[in-house]
């Protein structure tokens, strides 16, 4: 980006446009209000200053009236506009069905993002434009923020959760990705691009990618490099609940809860298994805490997402 | 017995039979209802203290005071349990980095 | 003009009901104190129901039964003590101070037993928390908060138990200004204030979970 | 009430009442207590300003090459820390109010004198803790302090700062409890609740705030350092405990400290306004009704901060109409002051200057607080510059200005002495355009995508960069000569007479400085607040 004046950021997303419009609108709302009470300002000080002939005989120092106007009068703006800002954040907030899954581990000072088919990249992320990306984040210690000024998107990512995040880009190009919750020493370095591209550049990227295993694949391989399997395989002896397709299923608990099986839940067993135990199963799974990291976590939830189909597909698979 | 002092051993005996039924009715198995007995009784207590011992019925601008303050406390359950209420992800559990820097 | 206070009242008592209702103010900002304690438990309890339950279990209620006993029949013994001092009955108000302090100390005898034999349970949410049961991270949350809340309430019971053992002692000498009336009030409203936290303390921190809900 | 110009004789001054150092520092007298607190005040002030001339003399190059990236973090914690703790929230209820309050109400000191000394040894020894933490090693977390980093991960004196607030935080509850017990119990004859001056509803309020926020900060840092020392806590993800638990309970007091520091600045202006337009205050009674609401509207907004932190939308969606609620109290209160100045009789000294420019100020700053929040514009918006400029306008614009009027319009009656006139227009004029050349292209910064606590930053926010710098040169002068010419006067202004500004209001019935003990006798009040006449042309000229 050349170093010139840059008063607006391009906009480059569905939710930039909406929000352009809502920050125009609010702009020249506000910039009138303060005109007005600017302007009143300087006329009473000019007109009313001292020594100037005015009649001031019996100025009202209340008025019923005109007080409940404008207090009134403010409060249906201010309502107009919170249903507006409201609308549009809730579009934010519900992340449409078919969006293309990202998965972002946010660490101190960088960002490490992996797509569906095992491609990754540290503080780049590669999109295809007009189509959604959803984006599942996690921290591996403090607060860090995923923050695009030219999409208009901000979302906190927290330790111990993930936090979900969407925008469709519209317009190809390169952008600037911040951090922008306060994360330690190099929090202003903690920078990134995003890189928008047509859906064919991007196919073509993602593939000429250097050649590894799908994530569900790589999944898979630590499910048996941890000895999952050894208990949770097919064959195994052990009566421990079968995975295959375990993602999204309701599962009845030991405590008579029964909850959907979503990425926390499952997150959850890997690490604190004792927490919620499957009904008809005893606790006695060890806790991975500590051991697997966040970014081999995701494969593992991806492998139990696409379960039989990574097993034995050996060539590339393309989301 | 000076009419005083019968006052409180009253408002004594009152506290002392009623910790006995908080502490029998914790026992019920009545779920959620548990809860609710305990803290009703509790509740019971504290306005015995406040209102015999305390002298609470005294002075209005000392329950103007307790007034506000209750008011102000339950604003932090009420809007912050609004927000743990409807957040829709459980924290997930989470594990800290293999190499822990403790200051 | 030296740099005594201006006595801003006019007569003894509107001094009184100022002293009363600012010390009534300060319960408040201490009721608030307490929140975030309580506000934390009761995140704990949403989310970690069931481990709070268990976690609860472990406390034991015998002594906490105890402890509510003692600490309702002190402020009952301090209400007497300050209605026997503003009857200008000294001697029995003396004693009766002294009553609600040893009622003091029990509380904290058999609070310091319940930390001894926690402690060696290895209950303490410290490195050396060990919990066999399911879910411990949440049972340590559980102990964390059952330590700090009742570690802040003896704190606040030791500022009170000093109070009474000062006055006692100058009402003992016969230091009647010092021991006056209104003072000795204060100090009740002050104790049976803590007593109050305790009477919630009871409930949430030893009933949850009994009737293993 | 009697009018009395004449000069006051050596003894009966509050300020010749006992020059040695002892009687200073053992004094019961609210007015020296006072003093003591804005000498304090001052020095807590040039230090957390000298932090932010080194920010923003950094920040006038993208790269990170006057201070290193630690320094940075240190310099902005630092100024966050001084600035909010040890000079917004004590200075008007503390410095001005003490002094002022007991006079207005016409009592002879506060109720609890002994607890007001005691309050400004607690805010004292506190501050100096913390500024010494601050300088020999400082830290690096915000004054913000956000888990898990200010507990696990930051290897700063974070416990020792924490130490401190948490002491200056009991100082704030002492003022407040000896405010609201001396306005209950200690108003003169006559003086019923609305005929109080709005400064002194302004710091009733204030301390309805401090008294029930300021023990939840309390607690909350003592859990900071808890997790941070033993490792065991609420707000560590690994133990169970989740961090947006801390911003919660942080916020549920930051948010009402901000009112803690705006609402006394309104009261201020609320004084100025109609003194120097020599008319009664427009709406008194919805003035004061809106001084309340404000207050308690204040504790139910805090989600505000948290709109992006992964707090649920449900519950966003029930901060940010609540927002726009507590806007509207402070939206009457400007029309207010504007209806006020309507059939004036406007003159335009130092402190009629401070007091329009906090309208201006307070005005944009308010409004742009509705744009924050407002929910989608303040995803964008958030953590940038955009934040930075809206608070800074409130605190700067607002509650700085409101200060220096105040203490231009109440000098001759603490001091006894005038200051220069001139000096003081000319200081007004030079800090109203040094802070909107600071501060504005900050708006602009933010809305084109710089975020907070930046070290190092792309080169395309250069300009507005070096825009903000420069204006900041500006404001730092423009606070500089105030301490000039006032510390001139307090040597060889010249005497003050009772009543220099013709104003009404019982502090200014007694003599200047007054004595000891306020009043020879407590006055009788008899009428409504701010008995001007702008249509009585002013015959004698002032004193």
């Amino acid at each position: 980006m050349s170093g010139e004046l840059l008063l607006f950021p391009p906009s480059a997303s569905t939710a930039a446009t909406h929000l352009d419009r809502l920050m125009l609108a609010l702009t020249l709302l506000m910039s009138t209000v303060i005109i007005i009470v600017g302007a009143l300002l300087v006329v009473f000080c000019i007109r009313y200053r001292r020594g100037a002939r005015m009649p001031r005989a019996n100025a009202p120092s209340r008025s019923r009236r005109i007080e409940l106007i404008w207090s009134t009068g403010p409060l249906l703006v201010f309502l107009g506009i919170y249903a507006w800002a409201a609308h549009d954040f809730l579009e934010l907030a519900r992340v449409p069905a078919d969006a293309m899954p990202v998965f972002v581990v946010a660490k101190q000072w960088m960002w490490k993002l992996e797509h569906a088919n095992g491609r990754r990249e540290i503080s780049e992320l590669h999109v295809p434009v007009g189509r959604p990306v959803r984006l599942t984040m996690t921290s591996q210690d403090v607060i860090h923020s995923f923050y695009v000024p030219a999409f208009r998107i901000k979302q906190d990512v927290v330790p111990g959760r993930y936090t979900t995040l969407w925008f469709e880009a519209t317009q190809t190009g390169e952008y600037d990705l911040f951090c922008a919750e306060y994360c330690g020493t190099q929090h202003s370095l903690m920078r990134g691009r995003i890189v928008v591209m047509s859906p064919a550049d991007f196919a073509a990227w993602l593939d000429r990618g250097t050649q590894q295993p799908s994530m569900a694949q790589r999944g898979f391989a630590l499910f048996r490099s941890y000895g999952c399997d050894g208990c949770h395989g097919a064959n195994s002896s052990v009566h421990a609940p079968k995975l295959d397709g375990v993602a999204g299923r309701t599962v009845a608990l030991a405590d008579g809860r029964n909850i959907t099986a979503d990425d926390t839940y499952l997150r959850d067993s890997i690490l604190l298994p004792a927490r919620d135990v499957v009904a008809g199963y005893a606790p006695i799974m060890p806790s991975y805490a500590g051991q697997i990291d966040e970014a081999d976590l995701m494969a593992i939830i991806r492998y139990l997402h696409e379960g039989a189909a990574a097993q034995g597909d050996e060539d590339e698979q393309r989301h | 017995m000076h009419r005083n002092t019968r006052r409180i051993v009253l408002a004594w005996s009152a506290l002392l039979l009623l910790l006995a039924a908080t502490c029998a009715s914790a026992w019920l198995p009545i779920g959620v209802w548990n809860g609710v007995v305990n803290l009703g009784i509790a509740a019971l207590k504290a306005a015995i203290v406040a209102a015999v011992f305390m002298h609470l019925g005294a002075s209005s601008a000392a329950r103007a005071c307790v007034g506000v303050a209750l008011f102000v406390l339950l604003l932090i359950f009420a809007l912050a349990g609004s927000d743990y209420a409807t957040r829709d992800l459980h924290p997930a559990a989470w594990q800290p980095p293999p190499t822990r820097t403790m200051p | 003009m030296n740099a005594a206070a201006a006595e801003p009242f006019d007569d003894v008592r509107q001094r009184a009901r100022a002293d009363t209702f600012g010390l009534w103010i300060f319960l408040m900002t201490e009721l608030m104190f307490f929140g975030p304690l309580l506000f934390g438990y009761w995140f704990g309890r949403v989310e970690y129901a069931h481990a709070f339950a268990v976690a609860s279990r472990h406390t034991d209620v015998t002594l906490g039964t105890l402890n509510t006993a003692l600490l309702l029949s002190s402020s009952a013994a301090m209400a007497a003590a300050v209605a026997a001092r503003v009857r200008r009955a000294t001697r029995v108000a003396t004693g009766l101070l002294l009553i609600t302090f040893l009622l003091g100390c029990a509380f904290l005898v058999v609070k310091g037993l319940e930390y001894r034999s926690e402690w060696h349970e290895h209950l303490f949410p410290g490195a050396g928390f060990a919990f066999a049961g399911e879910d411990a991270a949440a049972v340590r949350y559980f102990y964390f908060l059952y330590f700090a809340l009742t570690a802040v309430h003896a704190l606040h019971l030791i500022v009170g138990m000093t109070l009474l053992a000062v006055f006692a002692i100058a009402l003992w000498r016969g230091a009647d200004e010092f021991g006056a009336p209104r003072r000795i009030e204060l100090a009740g409203l002050y104790w049976h204030f803590v007593d109050i936290v305790w009477i919630f303390l009871y409930p949430l921190l030893y009933l949850l979970g009994r009737s293993g809900a | 009430m009697s009018n009395g110009t004449e000069r006051v004789t050596e003894a009966d001054n509050y300020l010749a009442a006992g020059t040695t150092l002892r009687s200073w520092l053992t004094t019961h007298d609210h007015k020296r207590i006072a003093l003591l607190y804005m000498i304090s005040i001052t020095a807590f002030f040039f230090i957390g300003g000298a932090a932010a001339v080194l920010m923003r003399f950094e920040l006038a190059t993208p790269a990170g090459d006057l201070v290193s990236h630690d320094t940075y973090n240190k310099l902005f914690t630092m100024h966050g820390v001084i600035m909010v703790w040890m000079f917004l929230i004590p200075s008007i209820p503390a410095g001005l109010g003490n002094f002022l309050m007991p006079m207005m109400i016409g009592a002879r000191d506060l109720a609890f004198p002994r607890l007001n000394l005691l309050s400004w040894y607690l805010y004292v020894g506190g501050g100096l803790f913390t500024v010494v933490a601050l300088i020999a090693g400082g830290a690096d977390t915000g004054w913000t302090f956000y888990a898990p980093f200010s507990t696990l991960f930051s290897n700063t004196h974070v416990i020792f700062v924490l130490f401190g607030v948490f002491v200056v935080g009991f100082s704030s509850i002492l003022t407040g409890i000896n405010f609201i017990v001396t306005v209950h119990m200690l108003r003169a004859p006559g003086l019923t609740w609305f005929r109080l001056p709005l400064f002194v509803w302004a710091n009733y309020a204030t301390s309805i705030i401090l008294v029930l926020a300021t023990p939840v900060l309390a607690m909350t840092l003592l859990l900071l350092a808890a997790e941070r020392l033993l490792g065991v806590g609420i707000f560590d993800p690994a133990l169970g405990g989740d961090p947006l638990l801390f911003q919660h309970l942080f916020w549920f007091y930051s948010h009402p400290a901000v009112y803690i520091m705006v609402l006394p600045a309104m009261g201020v202006v609320s004084e100025i306004v109609p003194c120097f337009a020599r008319k009664r205050v427009y709406g008194y009674r919805s003035m004061a009704y809106a001084i309340l609401a404000i207050a308690i509207i204040g504790f139910m907004v805090w989600g505000h901060h948290m709109f992006v932190s992964g707090q649920s939308a449900y519950a966003s969606l029930l901060f940010s109409l609540l927002s726009f609620l507590v806007a509207i109290p402070s939206a009457i209160k400007v029309f207010n002051w504007l209806a006020t100045l309507k059939g004036g009789s406007i003159e335009f000294a130092a402190p009629m200057l401070y007091a329009l420019g906090f309208i201006g100020l307070f005005t944009l700053g308010g409004l742009t607080g509705l744009i924050l929040a407002s929910l989608s514009a303040d995803v964008h918006l958030t953590d940038t510059y955009f934040v930075v400029a809206h608070f800074h306008y409130i605190m700067v614009g607002g509650a700085v200005m409101a200060y220096l009027g105040g203490v231009h319009f109440w000098w001759p009656k603490i001091i006894g002495r005038t200051y220069p006139e001139m000096w003081g227009r000319i200081a007004a004029l030079i800090a109203f355009f040094g802070f909107n050349l600071t501060f504005f292209p900050q708006f602009l910064l933010g809305y084109a995508g710089m975020p907070r606590r930046y070290h190092v930053y792309p080169e395309r926010y250069q300009l507005l960069h070096v825009l903000s710098s420069a204006g900041a040169s500006i404001l730092a002068i423009g606070y500089l000569l105030p301490l000039g010419y006032l510390t001139w006067s307090l040597f060889r202004g010249p005497r003050a007479s009772s009543n220099p500004w013709r104003a009404t209001g019982l502090e200014w019935t007694t003599s200047s400085p007054p004595p000891p003990h306020n009043f020879a006798q407590t006055p009788i009040v008899t009428e409504e607040a701010y008995a001007y006449d702008s249509s009585a042309d002013p015959k004698e000229s002032r004193a």
